[in-house]
Order: C-alpha cells, then structure tokens, then sequence
C-alpha cells in the first residue's frame, strides 16, 4: 500500500477530485494548509504599514491507495492540477506498511 | 419650529445614516470571505463621498425650486447656501422643521440608495470605477428623479403618483440602476457553475436587523414629524417587515419545507422595501398584505437571475426592484386616505373605493423611472467602463477584491505571531527586514 | 398629542424592536457554532411571527377594555381596529401620544419576550415546534399577564403591585416559561459530560451593547412621554446595567480572582433586568444597589442548573427568572414615592418609610406570575410536544440546528474555490452537475 | 421643562452611550485575536464602572458649582443628590431640559473618554491595573478639565475658548493621556519587529458604522436640545466624518494607489474627532475642511509612532491627540457667529472676520489641557504601576489577554464535539472528569 | 519507529485520545481535515439556490510510536473510534526513520 | 528522498523558516495542528463552569528533501525551534518514494 500527498492550489481541488473519481478512487482525505516556495506571496497594508506575507493558501490531499495504482493517480493529480504557472504544487508518495477501515477492521485493498 | 418634530427628524436621520452601516455588514456576509472588505467598504465609501456630493451639488437638483417642467431643481442651495437652520424649506417640505434638518434628512437617502446598487456587482468591481459610477450617478440619475417624485413642483408629484418614502425614488431606482449596471459589467468567473456560497451569515443576520431598525427613521422619519402619520408610517414599516419574513418564509416551507436563516432576514427586507412607498398611506391590515406580497414574491424573484442568466450577485433586482414594484403598484390599491389624511380623490386606491385613478398614476411613475433610470443608467456606466474601467482583472477578481482593490484581509483569526514586518514607518517603503514573512493565510484568497 | 412625547416613545420603539437582534447576537455567540443560526433565527423570526399576532389578537387581549375581573381584555382592538393614530388609548395609557404608537411601543415587548424564552432550550429545539410554541404563549400566557399587571382595570395593577416596565410581565414571565419548557424538553445530549462553550463571544459582547442600548426604550419609554419620569426611568437603568455588570465581575473576581467578559457583559444584562420593574420608582442610590443585587445574585443563580440538573442552555432562568425576582422585590424596597410621583401610600418601599405595604404586593404579584405562567406554560409546551414535537431528531442535534433545521451554515470563512453549484434556477430541484462537490467545511458540524 | 427637547437629548444620550460598545468593536477588530475580549472588556467595563463612579463623585467635581476658581466643582451634586427631574441645571446648562437629563447626558462623556484611552496600551495591561488607572483618572483629569471648559464658571470657558464636544475634554485629554500612559507602559514585545495586524476587520468597520451613528448624539445633542443649533451640529458631524473618511482615503491613494477600508474607517473616525469641537460652531463648507484636514493629518499622524518609537497599539494618539489638536485649532479658524449664534466677538474666527483673537485662546486651551493632562496622567499611571502593577507579565502577554486575564477565549469556530467538562457548578472547584480535555484551540494563542 | 496515521469522525477524538493515554501514550498531534468518501455530505440552501456539499468534517491525528506498540495502537483506536455507521475513517502505518524530540535532541523511543 | 515532517510551537516558524532558507531549502509546506503531550494546555471559566483545554496550538512543517540533506535539516529545525520548555515539540523523518513538481512534472531532486 502507499499514499499519495498532494499540495495543490486551492481551486483545483474539484478537477482533481473527479479525475480521481474517474479513476475510481473511493475516497480521500483533504485538509487547509499555506505553501512556501517559488511562488511570490503578497503585500498588506494596514494604516500604512505594510507586510510582506510569504505564504499562500494550499490545499493539502491524501490518498491511501494499492500499489498499482499510484502511477496512473499520481498523473491524473499533475494532470489535473496543472495550470502551468508557478505554485501549482507537488505530488509525493509515501509507504504506507497497513491500511485499516475502522468500521469494519478490513485491512489493506478491502479498506480503501 | 417645534422641538418635537426636530427631534424626531434629527433621530430619524440619524437612524437612516446608520440603515448604511447595516447594508455593509448584510452584503458583506453574503459575499466570499476573499471579498468580505471590499463590499463593506461599497457602503462606508458611500458615505463618505455621497455625503459631500448631496450637499455640493446634489441637494439643489432634487429640492432647488423647480428650473423647468418640474424635472430638475434650481441651483439655489448649490453647497447648502440658503439652507437655513432657523427656518423650513421654503416649499414647505417640513413646515414645523428647519430646512437644514430636511435637508440633512434627505443627505441620508443619497447615502443609501446608490449603496444598494452595489449588491448587484459585488466581488468583480474595481474600485475606482465603482466611485465614479455611483457618483455621477447621484447627480444625474437620483437626484431629478428624487425632483420629479418628491418636490412639490416636480411633475410626478404633481401628476400625483404617491411615494411615501422611497419606493420608485430609492428602490425602483437603485434596482433597475443595478440591472443595468450588470449588463455593462457582465458575470462573475465561474457564476452558475461554480458555488458562491455566503461565508458568514451572522454578518447578514445583524445587518438586517440594523436595516429593519433604521428603516423606522426611514419611513416615519419621511412625516417630518412626530404626528399621526409618523405613527401609522412606523405602525406599516414594521408589520410590512414582519409579514414580508413571514412570507418569504412560508414560500421557502411550501417549496422544501424548511425555512432558511437568510430567507427570513432576506423577506424582512424585502417586505421593507415594499411597504417603503405605502408605509404613509396604508393601515395595518394594508401593510401585513404588503409585506406578505413583497416577502413572496422576491423570494420567487431572486431565482429568475439563473433562469435569464444575468449575475445579480446580492439580488438588488430581486429584492429592490422587484419589490419596489411591488409596492409602489400596492400604494395604488391598499392607500386609504383615512390614514393619510389626503383627500380622498388624491388618497384612496383601488381597495379604498378610489378606483384605478391612482392605481393608474403608479403605472406611470413605475413606467418612467424604470426607463429612465436604466437608460441613463446604462449610459453612465458605459462611460466608466470606457474610461476607468468598472471591472477588475481576472486574476484580482480570483484573488479576491480584499488583497486586489485594498490590500487588507478581513479576517486572521489563527494568525501565529512572529511575523515580521516589511517596514513601520507609514511613509517609508524599503524592506528593513531580510527574509520578511508573514504565516497568516489570507482568508478564502487562493495560491 | 404632544409631539415631544410622541417622537420619544416612537424613538423608545425603535430601540426596543432594536433590543431583539441584539438578543440574537447575545445568545447565538454562547451556542456552539454549528448552532448559530439556528439561535439567530429563534429571535429574528419572533420579530415577524408575534408582530403580526399581536397586530391581530395578542394586542386586544392586553390592552383591550376590560372583559371580566381584570383577567383579560375584550376584542375592541382586534387587528388593530380602532387604534387610533389622533387620539390616546381610551384608557389614558399614555395621555399625550396617540393610541396607535402606544400600541405599537407594546408590540416590541410582545416580540422580545418570547424569544427570550429561546435561549432555555437553544441548541435542541424543532423550528416548527418553536414557532407553535410561542404563537399560542404569547397569546395565552403574555398577554394576559400583562393585562393583569399594566391594564389599568387589570386586577394586579389595581392591587396595587408595580411594575415599571416589565419585571413580572416580560422577565419573570419568560423566566419560569423557560423553566417549565426545557422540563419538558429534555437537556442537550451530552449536558454536563460534554463542554458546550460559546463559539463567538464578540457576538455576545456586541448583543450585550445593544441590549444595554435598547434597553433605554424599553425602560425610560415606558413613562410614555419625554418627561421627569423619563429621565429617572433612563439614569436608573443605565446605573442598574452598570451596577450588574460590576456586581458580577466582582463576585467573579472573589471567586477566582478573573473577571470575565462574559461574566461582565452577563452581569450588564441581569442588572437591566432586575431594574426593569423598579426602574421609574427608584433613584439612583437604588438603581445602583438593585443593580448589584442583580448581578450578584444571577452569577450564583447560573450555577444552579448544574446542581439541580435542569439544562437551561444560555441561563433564562437563572438571569431573567432571578433576576426578575430580584428586582420586582427590591421595588417594594427601594421603591420611592418622590421619584416615581405616585402618592406615598403607593409608591414608598420599605426603605423609604412604606412599611411592607408595597413589597407584600410584589410577593403577591411574583407568586401569581409564577404559578400561572408554570403551568400554562408547561400545558403549552406538552401540547405542542405531543402534536407537532419539539424535540429535534438525536442525529439532527449531533449534526446542528443550521443544517438540520435551516439547510444553512453559518460561517465559511477559509471556503476554496471551484465548487460545484447542484442548481441554479431555485425552483429546480433536479442536479445539473454530475459530480456536485464543495471543498467547504460546515463550521462546527460532525462526521 | 421642553418635551421635544428633552426628548432629543436622551435619545442623544442613548446615542453616546452606544458609541462604546462601537469603540469596543473598532478597537477589537484591530488587536491580534488572542486579545479580542481583553479588549472588548475595557471599554464594556468602562461603562459599568465609570457610570457609578460618575454618579458618585465624577458629576459634581465636573458640574457642581464652582469651588475655587473655576478649577473644580464643589460637592453639592454629591451621589446626584440635588439632580432634579423636574428642573434644570441651576446653573442653566439646558436650561429647557430637566437637570437629571444633563447629568446623564454627560455620564455617557465620562464612559467613552476612558475607554478611548485603552487602545494606546492594548494587548499589555493588566486588567486590575487598568481598572484602578481609569478610575483615578476620571475623578482627577478628566472631570477637572470638563470643569474648566464647559462649566459656565470654569477658567477655560471664562477665558472664551470654544469647544462644543469636547474635542479638549474628550480627545485631546484621552490623546495625550494615553501618550503619557504608554511612556510607562512601555512597548508590546516584539514591537516593530512582530507584525501585529488586524484580527478581524469586520468588526473595525461596523464599530465605526457604530460611532459614526452615535456621534450624533454626541455632537448634536451637546446643543442640549432640538433646535437650529443641534441640527446644525448634526450636519457639521456627517460632513466632517465623511470628508475624514474621503481625505484618509485621497492620502493613501496618493501614497500607492490603494484606499484601504481600515483607512477610510480611520478616516471617519478621525474627521468626526476633529469636527467634535467646532460641531456647533461652523457651516457645511467648514466642516467638509475640517474633516478633510483631519482624516490626511491623521493618517500622517499615525505613521509617527514607528519613527519615534513610541507603541500606540491602535492609534490613540495619531487619532485622537493629533486630531483633537487640528479642531481645536481649526475651531479658532472656522468659526462663524452667524451659526452659533454666538455675539460677533466671541464666535467669529480667522476666516470670519473675528482675527487671531479665538484662535489665541483655542492655543491656550488646548496648551493647558497637554501640560495639565500629559503631567497628571503620568503621575497616575506611576502610581498604579508602582502598587497595582500596569504591565502583564511576558508569558501572560504572549499568551494573550483574554486567557491570561480573562480565562476565555473569543473563537471556537471549529469546535470538535465530545469535548470533557472539568466541572459544571460554578462554586465548585475539584475537577469531576479523570481525564479532562478540550479539542479546541485557543484561536492565535501560543505553545 | 512508525507513524499511526488516523483519520476519524471529530466527536470520537476524546475517546480516541483516553484509549491511547491507556496504552501509556504520551502525546499525538491531532488537525482538522474534511474527507470524501462513502458517506454522503449535506445540502446547503441559500436563496432558493441548492448546493451540495461532498466533504465532510474529519480529525486527523498523528502519532509517532515504537515498532512494537503499533498494533496495539492500531486496535486502540479502531475500538475507540468505531460507530459501525458509514464515515468511521481510516487507520494507516507509514514507516519513520527517526524521532526527534526538539526540547533535548533526544532520539528514537526517549524522543516520545 | 525524504519527507521531514516537524510540529513545533508557532511562534517559532518564523526563525525556522529563515533557518532552513540558510541551507537553501526552496519550499515547504505548513499547517495549523494542535498538540497533546506533556506540556499542559489552560483552563477556560464560562459563566462559572471551568473547562480544561488539553491540547495546546502547534505549527506542522513538511518539508519535501534529497536524502543527503536530512541530517543537517533536522539539526536546524531543532536549534531554530528549540525553546528549551517543555512542548518545543518533534520532528521525524519518513521515506518518500517519489516526489513530482505538478507544474513541469519534473521528478525527484529536480522536483524540489
Ligand atoms: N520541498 C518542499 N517540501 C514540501 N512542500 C513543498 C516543497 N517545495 C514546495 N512545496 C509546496 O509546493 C508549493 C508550490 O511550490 P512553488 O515552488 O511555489 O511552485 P512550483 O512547485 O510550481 O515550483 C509550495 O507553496 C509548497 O506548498
Ligand atoms: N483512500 C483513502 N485515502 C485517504 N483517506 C480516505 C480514503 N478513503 C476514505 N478516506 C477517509 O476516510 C473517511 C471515511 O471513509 P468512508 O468511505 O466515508 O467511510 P468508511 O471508511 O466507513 O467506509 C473519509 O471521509 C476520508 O476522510
Ligand atoms: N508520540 C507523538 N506523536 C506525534 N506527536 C507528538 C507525540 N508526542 C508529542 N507530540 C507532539 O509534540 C508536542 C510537544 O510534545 P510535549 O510532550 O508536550 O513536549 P516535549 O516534546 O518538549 O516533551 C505535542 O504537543 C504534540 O504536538
């Protein structure tokens, strides 16, 4: 089993959800999260002292899935993500040794 | 002068300054967070910037003594010159009230209205453009229509159209305004496609609550008096309320048996704007009927923008001008000149036994105003558009009108410390920080 | 009709009306998030709801001539028919407005009232049970009540018991309603195991504002005219809202050694109603020491639900029902004849040389309203639990009355974009997208 | 006694006293959100202590019949003994209003001055050190100098200087006091390094909705009744707000072409501070100059504290001291008898003919009040933070006022459920849950 | 070393949290995080205009735990969690190289 | 490749940040969390009744590295954040198999 994290921007989350879906992805878990990198973040202005804020708002997605799938997932992520501009984000894979649904207690491929 | 009547107008005034406060924080929790500021500040820019124009040159258009045909005032009270203090207008708008006092009453109307408008192109407005728009708005399109409508002289008024408080002048106006409007500036990104959901309601909830109770001064306070009419008018203005949240409700509970939150804040406000017009002309019975009306058919209203596509982002024409007509159509059948105190040739509706002669009257002060106002409308905001431009780029409007018009966020509420900061200084505009940073995410804006 | 007095109780009524989306912000800042709107609602719509029923049955009840023994009043005024904008209530309540601003002046205490009782059983509570609920209480419970106690032919009033603006009527009244209905209703899943803590008490603090604000209205516009008896009523309250506040941070502070904003802005509230009955009899010595008995007699009394365990959610009991007490007592206390004009054998106090005269009748006037409201409230709230049910389904308490009841949210604040939208057009109901989605949490909600 | 009058004047006190619950929010929406109730609480308990403290020995150093010299009041008005309902101020300060009405009137003075001082030393004081700091402060700076100024026998007030409300007493008095008080106080950790930015503007923005809305009450009903004087006063203050909000905004435009919505905020408040004194004093052109010398000066002014190192948290004295400075001043340029009414030699300034005679004074006035008040509030703020203490300890202030002082917090927006209860009755202190725990975050408080 | 990853229903996070301190655990990291899955979302409803939300309100909680400890933790908060009704979550063990505990450097088991 | 994953305080993120910009790290990716462990969290009193809150605010830092840097990342997370009071917090190491930049689809150390 892996998992597969993925910072993208905010917006994209809904095209790369339905790829996943496409892909027959039952589910995935999604959290807020503020990137750092390339991408330029902004300046704010209050009664005239400004700030320079570094980070921008990404969203965070994992995905538990079997190994054979995390190719085919990890390019519809990129696919699906890409705006081609700076900031898109990126895509890692992580070992994952067990997998359990809680309600059940099924384990491995039966608990995706 | 009586200290009654001034008092009362002065309270009613300043209950109407605040009605503006209230429209802020109304739109601004229906907005997305990212736009939160921008929209608030819609409304509070207003009143800045209407305040000085009204009493510039405003005021003398709409109240001046007539120049011609009863379309547009005299240049008399050109910056409040000749607006006495000490005594009332001198075409007896508010005998017992000094002229200032209406005048200044009537400051707060021109605050408001052009402030309703922005509902409608929230969240894709530029600044600067907005400025200008509902500037030279004021001056050629509220004001000859407040003329028209409301100075003894003005051939509305003559022609004897009734308008209480505002129904064809405040809301037909600013409605049709915002139809207009719109259609120069067109649809937000992603509009019917993508959800743009209120993100935060309890905003919208308190400024209803801040409009329902300025709209006392609104329409009691358009007596110009503490009197009987000042009565009914309040006695109208809050049973016009409480049915249009009633009714509104009801219609959502037919349709999927649960009223919404919004729904009711949004048929209070409804039923205020239709009951506006009538609110000096009808009796309770009149107003419970008007505000139902008002609450279910702008709650029928609101959903026509999906159907004909135009993004009316707050619903101004829903609710505004759908409900204008609404009541100014209503004056025409529920006025009794029992309340009024009009003779009954001038104050008897349909209902009243007063036939359709007003009824008729309303048709046409309905008719002229909504041509009118969309034309020129039109007009001034192909003018901006052309010039300063009214909308903002794509990737602003992404970014959201907070950090793209104003560079503010409305909200960081789980802000860490340590940030550090660019400079302190006001003026000064070097870096005196190496790696400046801040980890604070501004709220719904995107990477 | 003086038009000083009349512009004041139409101000009064503005401010009063005010007083009760100030109560929707006080209470839905102490609910959990997911509840917020649901609290919203409970005040908001009573504004529409008991408007309309007070216009049309609740008001004739009150203030209608007389039907037998003082118990209630004949339907003379049945939807407001002949309530008179041009001449005072036949009664001579309020000699010198016309009839139709007293009884408008009334409908604002006939909206708050009810949804005080809300904040007992928040969180929990069936919208369609709710609004069943207080149509029937208003009409059956308050408005008796207060035609005992203010209609000058009621038999408390003519026993002689005082209640300046409403500690009997409005506070104690609610009060005991609140605490026969949650006995009725059941607490909160989870009361007591389970930390339910306000989710936004800048809500509360700005609902605190503008209660203490309205407040003003309530009071000092209960003289019914700009007069002395105005202005004591008027110092009065803002000393025993003061007194509460200080009385509370001060009990606070003996215990732990912290006040609180909670506790400051709860202790403002318990000291306004503990002035509200005394508020035209007293002088501001007495304002100040009934307000500090208010505020520190309600900080021990919130406690007490937890001892006796009865899930009273935002403390209706032990503010408004001990506070209310407090004050009706105090009156036949503190109460002065040389404040409040009345002749000495009425209106002196124990401490002001009336022997217990007075306070006897306020034990009297207390008691009734206890018993009477105990019971009809609780045969109010069974009847509408064994027909339309006022208890929300287990789930959809876990999941939140704003979801549950309303299909609402009320805050999105870090909301992404890109979301799907099922429909536009809102009569529609069948989905246009096929993967419909939205990245949104619903604030506070549960898996 | 006048009804209109008396009428209006309450209303207008219930105006003022609502512009604190306004300060609360303008000042809370700015700090960082670990200390929004910290900060709400000291303007809300600034109205519960301040209001007695008035009571009881504020009201009659500041209005009791000159002692000696026109310096303070002798004790006469002593716990309001001796404030009449029924007469006026014997030494005619509103002469148609009862006495009461003025001494009430002016409570609400005596709360918010207080209160403006807190936003200098925000997110650092010690609640304790805070209460003790203000309540001396009352009793001998600020009833003095309200002594001095507008008692018909104080010095300032007998010399001929102008200041209709209180832009020496109020703004320039809190302004420097607060300036004083931050000297002892010292700097925020982490000042000019940290970036400390705004919490949540929405709540900046309706607060200045609020004290833009109250300030009528505040200027025009310091005319002490509903006459040409109050409305024009209520004119002078719209337009001096709304040039403020204009003139802010024109200066940052200038600056980088961004008007901010905090700005023009800032701007409004910072027009209505310096319109304060001349509200009764100048026509509509004077006042739109000095709201727009106000609103730019201002939003120079509070860049200064990053250049000379002083930490005003939220502006007080760029704001307030600054501001009340430019309208103290401009008052000796603007003024025009022919609106005070006021006889030619005492009325007129610069621009009216009237010479440097006024303006010479207005210098005297408002020199006196900077010495005497920057001198007398360092003493008292010594005081305090020799005994009392004025400064939370680092941990505490990097914890954030509300938990360190308050024991609460001002957001659990995401609130899981399930959450433990150490224990429910209040009295109570042993813990009844073996493992107590609470999922919630302290919104922006630190590890 | 290992890392428990849990993804549960929030109310269940006290339970969750008194299970493991049972086990002698010491401390976790725990953040907000919104999932998809079989369990459906809600309706929203905004001027007549209906919306339909997908995700729903998930805790996500972290725990860093000795080799030999993992499946009892494992089993703790499968139990702890567990409300046989669709959305209970997920558990997943992903590998750590190394644990270190900030304060003193201390590594591996001393760093828990 | 590796994923170092760090929860320290959140005042702390500032000097962190800057710390890891000094080895030349490009990007990383931050979210809010909230810890439980040994330091104690603070009590809260409404109207009276006092709650225990014992989770306490923290910062999550992942940061996407090349093997080789590991180490000395580590070390300067743990000199930034250290305060030397207890809940200075962790900071461990976990095996990523692969990393992909969405933008240019770039894998591995390039991706960085
Ligand atoms: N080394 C890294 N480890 C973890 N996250 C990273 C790393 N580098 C970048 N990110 C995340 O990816 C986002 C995009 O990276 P950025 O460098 O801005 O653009 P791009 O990936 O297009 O070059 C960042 O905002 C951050 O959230
Ligand atoms: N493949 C997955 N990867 C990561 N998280 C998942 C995955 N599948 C489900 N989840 C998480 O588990 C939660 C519950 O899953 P769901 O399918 O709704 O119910 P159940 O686990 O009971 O079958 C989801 O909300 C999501 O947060
Ligand atoms: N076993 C663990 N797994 C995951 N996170 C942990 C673990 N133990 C502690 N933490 C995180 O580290 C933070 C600090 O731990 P704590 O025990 O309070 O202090 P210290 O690390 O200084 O001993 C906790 O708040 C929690 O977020």
């Amino acid at each position: 089993m892996k998992l597969v994290v993925a910072i993208i921007k905010p917006f994209k989350l809904d095209e790369v959800k339905e790829s996943l879906e496409g892909l027959g992805i039952q589910g995935m878990t999604v959290s807020d999260a503020r990137g750092f990198g390339r991408q330029r973040g902004h300046t704010e202005v209050y009664r005239g002292a400004e700030y320079q804020v570094d980070f921008v708002p990404k969203t965070r997605i994992e995905i538990a899935v079997d190994d054979d799938q995390v190719d085919e997932i990890v390019k519809a992520i990129v696919t699906a993500a890409k705006t081609d501009s700076i900031g898109d984000g990126k895509v890692w894979v992580v070992p994952a040794e067990q997998v359990v649904r809680i309600r059940t207690g099924e384990k491995g491929a039966d608990a995706l | 002068m009586d200290t009654g009547d001034t008092g009362w107008v002065l309270a009613s005034s300043a209950l109407v300054l605040f009605m503006t406060p209230g429209l802020a924080l109304f739109y601004a929790g229906m907005v997305r967070s990212k736009n939160v500021l921008g929209t608030l500040m819609h409304s509070f820019f207003a009143m800045g910037a209407m305040s000085i124009l009204w009493v510039l040159v405003g005021y003398t258009i709409a109240f001046g003594p007539d120049a011609v045909g009863g379309l547009f005032g005299k240049l008399d009270f050109l910056g409040f010159s000749g607006v006495s203090s000490d005594a009332p207008h001198p075409a007896g708008l508010g005998a017992t009230i000094p002229h200032s006092v209406f005048a200044l009453f009537q400051m707060m109307f021109a605050i408001i209205t052009p402030a309703l408008i922005a509902g409608a192109f929230a969240e894709r407005i530029k600044f600067s453009g907005y400025i200008a728009f509902i500037s030279i708005w004021l001056v050629f399109v509220y004001a000859p229509v407040a003329h028209w409508v409301w100075h003894p002289e003005g051939w509305l008024f003559k022609l004897g159209a009734l308008d209480f408080a505002g129904g064809t002048v405040v809301h037909i106006n600013a409605g049709v305004a915002a139809l207009a409007a719109i259609l120069v500036i067109g649809k937000r990104r992603g509009f019917g496609k993508e959800a743009f959901v209120p993100h935060n309601l309890t905003l919208t909830i308190l400024g209803a609550g801040i409009l329902w109770f300025g709209w006392f001064g609104f329409n009691a306070g358009s007596a110009l008096g503490a009197n009987g009419l000042a009565a009914s008018a309040f006695l109208a203005t809050n049973l016009g309320a409480a049915a249009g949240a009633c009714g509104w409700a009801l219609a959502e509970a037919r349709k999927d048996r649960k009223a919404t939150t919004l729904g009711v804040a949004s048929g209070a406000v409804a039923g205020l704007v239709a009951i506006t017009p009538a609110s000096g002309f009808v009796g309770p019975m009149g107003a419970i009927a008007i505000g139902l009306l008002g609450g279910v058919v702008c709650s029928w209203a609101v959903g026509l923008k999906f159907r004909l596509g135009y993004d009316d982002s707050l619903d101004v024409v829903g609710v505004h001008l759908v409900g204008g007509v609404v009541g100014a159509l209503a004056t025409g059948i529920f006025a009794t000149a029992a309340i009024s105190g009009l003779d009954a040739s001038a104050g008897n509706g349909l209902l009243a036994g007063g036939g359709f002669a007003l009824l008729g009257k309303q048709v046409i002060a309905v008719g002229v105003t909504l041509i009118f106002s969309f034309v020129a409308t039109m007009a001034v905001a192909k003018l901006v558009d052309a010039t300063i431009g009214l909308r903002v780029a794509e990737t602003d409007e992404v970014t959201g009108l907070d950090l793209s018009q104003h560079q503010e966020v409305g909200y960081s509420l789980a802000e860490g410390s340590g940030l550090s900061i660019t400079h302190s200084a006001a003026p000064v505009h070097a870096s005196q920080a190496p790696h400046p940073t801040a980890v604070r995410v501004p709220q719904g804006g995107e990477a």
